[in-house]
């Protein structure tokens, strides 16, 4: 019997692998989750696009400052060793391969590494970007988290994405509800497996071929 | 003497004109200057180009601004932020365009315009539906697009100081945009939470330098950005 | 009897023109002299290339800072108001047209207004060319203070320059030992002439067409 | 933990390469790294392509690398800065090489280095010696001469004061091209006069984000550049 990873299983299953002093960006959504699951003893400094390097924990209640806030506009604290700068240095870190790390979450990656995290293809509402072109093109390793599979059941890893492209090319591993995998020249790696779950029964819900790393093992849930 | 004081909200946003390209600072609710942002409306200017990286949220400030029906086109990197209501309703109702632009393109190609820049080659984009049209090249094996400068003829900016000279700091993350902004229109138009004495800001923490301003007016008490 | 400016009063000449509230580059040589001689009662604002703005007169001997210089490497003081800024944002200001004014120095100034004042045809020495291009390039209006002719007697205000250019069609205005000309699309335009000189003798010493302004006058010397 | 203090000047410069492109900070005789430059002369590497405004005078620091000889290349706008004898004397027995390139474009091209540009199109040196040879393009009427980024394999830096997260702050005008040369380089090393505790530095007035900086050492009496 498998079990699925929760999000914030993901989200602590990802956080294992952040080194100690890396610079991170973490996208909106699941990602964000990560934070409350590095290792204490280790020191991760984090990015916001709007100017802010080494942001903490959450505020207590009632010490919210309008003027702390991170990309999904909520409210976050300065760590001592924090930097303000604007906007247009913010993005000179991210586009410039200044950020070890950028944790993302995604609608769709490909067999090629290419990541579709911006758009829907609902015509509907207006579009919206924000960082997440810059942050994927600049950063010098891409990680997602996601979901294995839509909520109908549909493969989020693919052949070629579906959705509109935010970066080709650039993820280089995927934490998801089922497996880690690696984005390699030579095709995609599965690191880790949720326990129970058979590379068959995995390779059935992926949309791209995956091959099974040697020393590969289950993933370790708390 | 320069002076770069002016007395009233009204005075800070007198004379701008009917088409004008005009950059609002801010990100999310911080750093918008909702006060100049409100005597803009009142002045009345229409067929407008706003630049902002958000569409507003609630009803006052870049919302309201926008229900005025005289902004023609948004350029804007994020519009959807919570809240966003009038923006979406004017968009589904086809009443106002929007220029989709990367966030980080958006503040390096007003850069570009406040630096004297022809244009610039970034890898954001490349291979997107956001640089469809664009020029594409590729420089050391890697691709770029072409990316030209994005001027204004009006910056409304929040800044927490300013002296006469137009010298600004800011509050916290509400810095985001206006440093760049300032230097990318031709009037700058700043109001500050403070007016302090010349020579009362230290010159190496100065973020903007009064050569990037025009008019400073003191607004003590600016209200928050995005009410209902 | 034609009596030429000295430096000094090509510098106090040039001084009298600079507006209340400019903002000032002062290139190398002659140009720096002009700081002395502006109207106390006007508030101008000096820009130099390492990243001031707001600089002051020269500090009192014993009170030089090695960490407030100008592009000349002179020492300077710095006047309430004064910021501090990197080099790429000096240049920002210079090439993006933040600068009200520079005045130059020059070797030559064509016609059209094509400026020529950052190498000379010696291959001795090892060029240099700083800011010059960028100063001269970015502007909102370049000034060129310099004598009428060489040492030898040739002119300096020619048809076309045979120096190496610095930049085309930037010059507005030149103050010289003999005139104060105006760079316009209609041609060289003298404003002022030196006391005692007639207009063909101007000519004679300038290798491009001058035309007299219909209210010229002479230049007031002190 | 993230501790890029470093024991020694050794410990600073090494690991720098034969054929490295090292940018090096200062303007005239203010913010060189002087004890870094000379760090690096007992280092030993050679080959190096050397970024810096000047070309050093008197004997020491940069002229004393030069002296060296194992500087191949100057990437400079303004060699000619009284004293530069070390230069001059290598430049007219032939035995350096010389890439002038005016002064804002040098500072904006490792800019764009650092922010991770494909080139820019300046307005500067359109129709002189120095472009020739170089793409030039008509924008909106302007032309434009395209420069490509300038990066740094390291940098060397001077700051006042440093934490062990690399955060740095000036003193003055030395500050010229230390923050866009420390986004420009792969290993960007500071001598820093003073390193103090994290949390020191207000995170409003830090100039360089530790995020661009590698190694920090601490040289608390640094020596004045340009010595005989």
């Amino acid at each position: 019997m498998t079990t699925a990873l929760s999000r914030t299983q993901i989200a602590r299953r990802a956080a294992q692998d952040i080194p100690d002093g890396a610079y991170v960006n973490l996208g909106i959504g699941l990602p964000t989750l990560v934070a409350n699951f590095v290792p204490k003893d280790r020191e991760v400094i984090y990015h916001s696009e709007n100017g802010i390097l080494g942001m903490g924990p959450a505020p207590a209640p009632g010490t919210e400052d309008p003027d702390l806030i991170n990309a999904s506009k909520q409210y976050v604290t300065l760590l001592p060793g924090a930097s303000i700068f604007h906007h247009t240095d913010a993005f000179v870190m991210m586009r410039g391969g200044h950020l070890d790390l950028a944790l993302l979450g995604a609608f769709e990656v490909s067999r090629a590494g290419d990541l579709a995290n911006w758009a829907t293809l609902d015509d509907k509402t207006p579009p919206g970007v924000g960082g997440a072109m810059d942050l994927a093109a600049g950063a010098k390793a891409v990680w997602v988290l996601m979901d294995h599979t839509t909520k109908d059941g549909r493969p989020r890893i693919v052949e070629h994405c579906t959705y509109p492209l935010t970066a080709r090319g650039v993820v280089k591993r995927i934490y998801t509800s089922l497996a880690v995998i690696d984005v390699t020249p030579d095709g995609l790696f599965v690191r880790e497996m949720a326990p129970g779950l058979s590379f068959d029964d995995l390779q059935a819900r992926t949309g791209a071929p995956l091959r099974l790393a040697n020393d590969w093992r289950p993933i370790a849930i708390d | 003497m320069l002076d770069k004081r002016v007395k009233t909200l009204a005075d800070a946003v007198a004379g701008i004109k009917d088409g004008a390209v005009v950059l609002i600072a801010g990100f999310g609710s911080s750093g918008i200057p909702v006060e100049l942002i409100h005597a803009l409306i009142d002045q009345g200017a229409r067929d407008l180009t706003v630049v902002s990286n958000n569409a507003g949220s609630g009803r006052t400030d870049l919302a309201a601004l926008l229900a005025t029906g005289r902004v023609r086109k948004l350029i804007c990197s994020y519009p959807k932020t919570s809240g966003s209501v009038v923006f979406e309703e004017l968009y589904a109702a086809g009443k106002i365009e929007l220029e989709l632009v990367p966030q980080g393109t958006l503040s390096e190609r007003m850069r570009a315009a406040g630096a004297g820049l022809g244009g610039f080659y970034t890898p954001t984009g490349v291979g997107t539906d956001l640089a469809k049209g664009k020029e594409v090249r590729k420089i050391n094996g890697r691709e770029y697009v072409f990316e030209t400068p994005l001027k204004g003829d009006v910056a409304l900016i929040k800044a927490e100081r300013a002296d006469r000279w137009g010298n600004l700091v800011y509050r916290g993350a509400a810095r985001n945009f206006a440093p760049t902004m300032a230097m990318a229109a031709d009037l700058t138009i700043v109001q500050a939470r403070e007016i302090v004495e010349l020579g009362a800001l230290d010159p190496e923490t100065i973020v903007t330098p009064g050569i990037f301003v025009d008019r400073v007016v003191h607004v003590p008490n600016p209200a928050a950005a995005g009410q209902p």
